[in-house]
């Protein structure tokens, strides 16, 4: 086997847009916990939903369609839930609010399987992402472009949203200090929620765009969690920052460990979270110093 | 010490199965997993297995009781449900097992409670090679006998140079090697292997990456259930079909999930013990009374459970209904299904049966469907190692 | 006992440490004044080991500590108590002057033994309950005890660790004058070999227990002497006294 | 740190004669569902010691159980060793890894100590599942259980199996209580309190974190021993991280930090598994509502509930007025 250039820009692509799936996921897991300090283990289970709600709604309506209402009924979702249980967790501690998020995991994986049954489902990305583009010789899925360009997108656009407007100021503000957050007259309860909703909303785009490129099952939500919970934890918790590079790890690492160490492409991953940790015990690029 | 237990069991059985006899009815122990990854091939499984007791049993003059167990996908777990099926439940026969890792955990149990158990999935070789038992009879298939037929008729097709993929586990290798073993000895060359984490694994560009560089003329794949559907999906999406045609164990365009394939399936070669579209009268019986009950075509999964349900009425009508007999008769059954013809290798108590080759393409409004290429004859597995004593004929 | 080679620690563009050079004879006992955001706490946490500092030597009894961890310094006799209480919430007094009374008497990683009954631990923890006036306290939980027995318990874990050196930061940051006053006599049944170094705000009772003054300002050393000569210093009142009259 | 109220004993005291009770009285299948209880019961102990006394949440607990059967199984069959020196050798393997897990991770806080520890048993379970000498995937059968022939005891039988687990069961229990309250168990308390204080008096608190976790690691080999014992055959899936995971649900769901509500725990949970699995098979989603009712019911679990409601009106009163003349005399002092 002779790999050359082409070979290699691929497996890069690969990785990005291994990379920007992780990143959509991450950084509303990530920001919801910079501000309001949970971890929501049920973030993967919101994933899974939105590509069911993708699935269905693209029988329906069409991909675009579904790429739009999709996020918008999971940060519904979302909505309910914070309305339902996050607020009222709030003040209890972080065990309280793993476990009940926890709770959340079994309960949506069975509404899933209940309203959508146990077969896989799929969804065909629409004609003018079917192809393929040439980027520098090679044709590459103009779909998993798309994915890329979306990542980086919303990446522009939170970075943008965090560091020129308002809201973004008082986002920052929170993660560093909620107290000094409330003083400063923000309403902080308003703040979260707005933040929640976000965050499983970008949940719900990854999981429709991800639907198109894997299979839809009850279970993708919980083989996704793991992951995202690696790349958080690598990036540093509560920063974009942190949401990105830990994206960025983790997509290269696992793409080409797989392809330069395959006998060890499953430890990899956890070999370096465990060498981040021994170093760095609080990741990266945490929010807070 | 196992021989204590043995003995106890033994005695334990011989009261139960005496009860059971009594009473002219035959308790069955369902073992599939009904929640977990597998939800979807249990429920298949069961629904096959009713439809089939169902045509099969009319005056059959014994009653058959069925108790469920959900093994999930968890070995320890479908240990302890065998257990209480045949400890507690009085269980004469158990059917079912679709993951190998619950069948090699459950192996030792029933041999030696002396318990029959059809298995309606799980094709580990072993389990019909060196941990043989007379009381297991396999009417699925075996890892290997699915793929052997597929090395020697692409090798046939002229096909040479061949790069295979397959998810990293037990039942992914023995699935590739039962195939690369047959290509290899009919001549062909294996450019390269990949394995990918299984169940860990959502993303195949990578792979789809170094089986293109390799050079390959064609590429051979075994996946099921999820990644079946990702896989196909992300081959098709990198435009391989242009330069590295597919083909696989027709377990990676099982009619349960290639719909959710679609298009992408579209050509791809495999080979399988059933297809639904296999022409003979039996099939085409079985898949009008699936489609009227469930409301879609049942794929490989459905017509195992329905033949188990086949080869335990058969055996029934042997006039078998304790253990002892029962295992005795099932290895004996033999019948015209709609996989074709079945009968059982009294070396292995492995089902023995055609392989058909197909190639999945659009059919009417959409929908995908199966082109039978070849029906390979039916073949048996080598002993690998199993002994046991030939069954009792009378 | 205790010394410091000009050390030097900046976070950033902020240096809060400047070339800090100190020396504290055995039984010396100093007080460092200085206005807030002189560099007080920062210097007691380099001393103790949890921060590094970018330059100097940390010397405790003759021997340089510079790159030893917190735990190993406190185990060579160097310990402090802290401006804001540091305690274990949910114990008792008892249990608190005992977890750390059991580091110094060894017991503290020994299996199936309780650790309570050690003689050693029961006869340090009857010794400082007496020094620090907790007697009367001693079963009650942290959590039923008020701020001003807090600040007493405060000071009896970081000296039941039997140290050599025990720093102590504002022991009487939040209490009131008597309590200030109660602690002056604490100071006084204190063992006299004891090296003790104290951020005090309050100055009556600074000059009251010190034996020497040092004073700091923007990180860096600007009176070191007896104090008689604090009082009557003309640059201490400009940068500090007015400094603290006015706050 | 852990004290024994007069319900703790109480409750004790019930499930150990509900054990014995079901003992001599349950049916095979009910033997086997309280010797998975009993099992699960040692495991969430040692869960119970890192987790709720000295704050490390685990989810490497799964692994550790699963390396502990993994090691007795392999000693046992493959090495020919007798089934006690495999078994003890197996606790010592578990304590070993437990101890070096605890050490690296010992830096780390909070999420980040689930995550390293996660990051440590799914190596685990990678090797154990890629590793065909440990029988992969498929796992590995053939663990003998223990010859307690010289006491008359045949082990295979499943009322004898039950109960030596219960006596096993038994004297982890005491083992854990002896552990909290001797000097390690006393700074394991205080680190979990104050960690940055404790290192202030001297404490080498890395060594105090590893040492518990090698003592919880060695149980949570002990019963991956027994459970090998008891299904006699072994997967990988032991060592998968959902395994830890529920692990965890149990001590929480029967009340973390109190050695009696993970027990408890272990019993309802195991119990409303088996009965719900038979209704539906979406047990998982009541399961999953119970656990959020629980939680939000802002108990400490399910014991954790009982000592609300039980604990003596009195007793209640004196802590508020306490609560109040505290806040007076803070407001007065300040």
């Amino acid at each position: 086997m002779t790999p050359d250039l082409s070979f290699w820009t691929m497996q890069t692509l690969n990785a990005l847009q291994l990379s920007m799936l992780l990143f959509l996921l991450s950084v509303g897991l990530t920001v919801i916990f910079g501000l309001m300090h949970f971890v929501n283990l049920a973030h993967g289970a919101l994933y899974a939903l939105g590509a069911y709600f993708a699935a269905t709604l693209a029988s329906h309506a069409g991909f675009w369609v579904a790429l739009l209402l999709a996020p918008l009924g999971v940060a519904v979702v979302g909505m309910a839930l914070y309305g339902g249980l996050i607020q009222r967790m709030r003040k209890s501690g972080p065990m309280a609010q793993v476990l009940v998020t926890f709770g959340l995991i079994f309960v949506l994986l069975d509404l899933t399987r209940i309203f959508w049954g146990d077969l896989a489902l799929a969804i065909t990305p629409p004609a003018i992402l079917a192809g393929r583009v040439d980027i520098l010789g090679v044709g590459y899925p103009a779909y998993r472009l798309f994915i890329i360009a979306l990542g980086l997108g919303i990446f522009a656009a939170l970075a943008l949203i965090l560091s020129r407007t308002q809201i973004g100021a008082m986002i920052r503000a929170g993660v560093d200090n909620d107290d000094m957050a409330a003083c400063m007259g923000i309403n902080v309860e308003r703040l979260f929620f707005i933040v929640f909703c976000v965050g499983c909303g970008l949940a719900g785009l990854a999981g429709a765009v991800a639907a198109p490129l894997l299979s839809v099952t009850p279970g993708m939500g919980l083989e996704i969690l793991i992951p995202t919970l690696i790349v958080i934890v690598i990036g540093g918790l509560g920063s974009l920052k942190g949401a990105i590079a830990g994206s960025l790890i983790y997509g290269f690492v696992q793409t080409f460990g797989a392809v330069l160490l395959p006998g060890v492409a499953s430890i990899l991953i956890y070999a370096l979270l465990a060498a981040v940790l021994l170093l760095k015990p609080v990741g990266l690029f945490p929010a807070k110093g | 010490m196992r021989k204590t237990l043995t003995a106890a069991l033994t005695g334990l059985a011989t009261i139960l199965a005496a009860q059971s006899a009594l009473a002219e009815r035959v308790n069955v122990g369902l073992l599939l997993p009904f929640s977990g990854v597998y939800a979807s091939l249990g429920n298949e499984i069961e629904a096959g297995f009713r439809l089939g007791l169902e045509h099969f049993s009319d005056d059959l003059g014994v009653e058959i009781n069925i108790i469920r167990e959900d093994t999930e996908v968890n070995p320890a777990n479908g240990l302890a449900r065998a257990r209480k099926l045949v400890m507690q439940d009085g269980a004469d026969v158990l059917v079912g097992i679709v993951s190998s890792g619950v069948l090699g955990a459950i192996r030792d149990f029933v041999h030696g409670a002396q318990v029959p158990l059809i298995v309606a999935n799980a094709g580990n070789d072993e389990a019909t090679g060196e941990r043989c038992s007379p009381y297991i009879t396999r009417l699925s298939f075996s890892n290997g006998q699915v793929n052997r037929p597929m090395g020697r008729w692409m090798a046939e097709q002229g096909v040479r140079r061949v790069y295979t993929l397959g998810a990293d586990y037990a039942a992914g290798r023995q699935m590739v090697g039962g195939f690369t073993e047959a290509f290899v000895e009919a001549g062909g060359e294996i450019v390269g292997q990949g394995w990918t984490p299984f169940q860990q694994t959502q993303d195949f560009g990578p792979y789809l990456a170094q089986a293109r560089a390799s050079g390959a003329e064609a590429l051979f794949v075994f996946y099921a259930g999820g990644e079946a559907i990702s896989f196909v999906n992300q081959y098709d999406s990198f435009g391989m079909a242009e330069v590295m045609p597919l083909y696989g164990s027709g377990f990676l365009t099982s009619q349960l999930y290639v719909n959710a394939q679609g298009e992408s399936a579209n050509g791809v070669i495999t080979s399988l013990h059933y297809v639904p579209t296999a022409d003979n009268p039996e099939n085409t019986a079985f898949v009008e009374a699936f489609q009227a009950s469930i409301g879609r075509l049942p794929s490989e999964y459905g017509v195992q459970g329905y033949d188990s349900a086949r080869a335990l009425v058969e055996a029934i009508r042997t006039g078998a209904t304790d253990r002892e007999s029962l295992a005795n008769a099932l290895r004996q059954v033999s019948f015209e299904g709609p996989r074709g013809a079945l009968s059982i290798d009294p070396a292995t108590n492995n089902v023995i049966q055609p392989i058909f080759v197909y190639e999945t393409v659009s059919g009417e409004n959409g929908a995908m469907t199966q082109k039978v290429l070849a029906t390979l004859p039916a073949e048996a597995d080598p002993a690998n190692g199993c002994v046991m004593p030939a069954p009792v004929t009378n | 006992m205790l010394e410091t080679r000009n050390l030097d620690k900046s976070f950033g563009a902020i240096h809060v440490t400047r070339n800090v050079s100190l020396k504290l004879e055995r039984g010396e006992r100093r007080v460092i004044l200085g206005p807030n955001g002189a560099g007080k706490t920062t210097l007691f946490n380099q001393l103790v080991g949890e921060i590094v500092p970018d330059k100097g030597q940390i010397l405790l009894a003759g021997e340089d500590v510079t790159a030893l961890p917190v735990a190993k310094r406190a185990r060579r006799g160097l310990s402090r108590s802290y401006q804001k209480n540091t305690l274990f919430d949910g114990l008792t007094v008892e249990e608190n002057l005992a977890l750390a009374a059991s580091v110094h008497a060894g017991v503290s990683m020994t299996l199936w033994r309780d650790a309570l009954q050690s003689v050693q631990v029961r006869a340090i923890v009857e010794e400082v309950a007496n020094q620090v006036n907790l007697m009367p306290y001693i079963h009650a939980k942290v959590s039923e005890i008020s701020y001003g027995v807090r600040r007493q318990l405060e000071v009896g874990v970081a000296l039941a660790t039997k140290p050599l050196v025990l720093l102590m930061d504002e022991p009487t940051s939040g209490v009131g004058p008597e309590m200030a006053k109660g602690f002056h006599d604490l100071l006084a049944g204190l063992p006299r070999d004891l090296t003790i170094l104290i951020i005090e705000h309050d100055m009556d009772l600074a000059f009251a227990v010190a034996d020497t003054i040092t004073v700091l300002n923007y990180g860096e050393v600007v009176f070191d002497g007896l104090p008689e000569d604090a009082r009557g210093s003309k640059l201490l009142r400009d940068i500090y006294l007015g400094a603290w009259e006015d706050a | 740190m852990f004290r024994h109220t007069p319900l703790r004993y109480a409750a004790l005291i019930i499930l150990f004669s509900g054990a014995l009770f079901t003992a001599f009285t349950a049916g095979y299948f009910g033997m086997e569902i309280l010797t998975e209880i009993l099992i699960l019961a040692i495991l969430v102990l040692a869960l119970d010691l890192v987790a709720g006394f000295g704050g490390m949440v685990s989810l490497a607990h799964g692994a550790l159980m699963g390396l502990g059967a993994y090691a007795f199984v392999a000693l046992a069959t493959k090495a020919g060793l007798d089934p006690w020196v495999a078994a003890s050798a197996a606790v010592a393997i578990t304590a070993g890894t437990g101890w070096v897990i605890g050490a690296i991770c010992a830096r780390s806080h909070g999420i980040y100590f689930i995550m390293a520890t996660l990051a440590f048993g799914q190596m685990g379970y990678s090797y154990f599942f890629e590793q065909s000498f440990f029988g992969g995937d498929d796992g590995m059968v053939g663990p003998r259980r223990f010859d307690l022939g010289f006491i008359g005891i045949n082990l295979n039988d499943s009322r004898s199996f039950a109960l030596f687990c219960l006596a096993i069961l038994g004297v982890i229990y005491l083992v854990a209580m002896a552990i909290l309250r001797s000097g390690l168990g006393r700074s394991l308390t205080g680190v979990t309190h104050n960690e940055k204080r404790m290192r202030a008096l001297g404490l080498n608190v890395w060594r105090v974190k590893a040492d518990v976790f090698g003592l919880s690691g060695a149980m949570a080999g002990i019963a991956g021993v027994l459970a090998a014992q008891h299904i006699m055959f072994i997967s990988p899936k032991m060592l998968h991280w959902t395994v830890s995971g529920e692990a965890l649900v149990v001590v929480i769901l029967g009340g973390l930090g109190t050695l009696v509500g993970p027990l408890v725990g272990a019993v309802a949970f195991v119990v409303m598994k088996h009965e719900l699995s038979h209704v539906t098979t979406y047990w998982h989603l009541i399961v999953g509502l119970v656990l959020i009712a629980v939680v939000m019911s802002r108990a400490n679990g399910i014991f954790g509930f009982i000592e609300a409601r039980f604990r003596p009106k009195t007793d209640r009163m004196i802590q508020s007025i306490q609560t109040r003349d505290d806040a007076k005399e803070i407001a007065k002092d300040a």
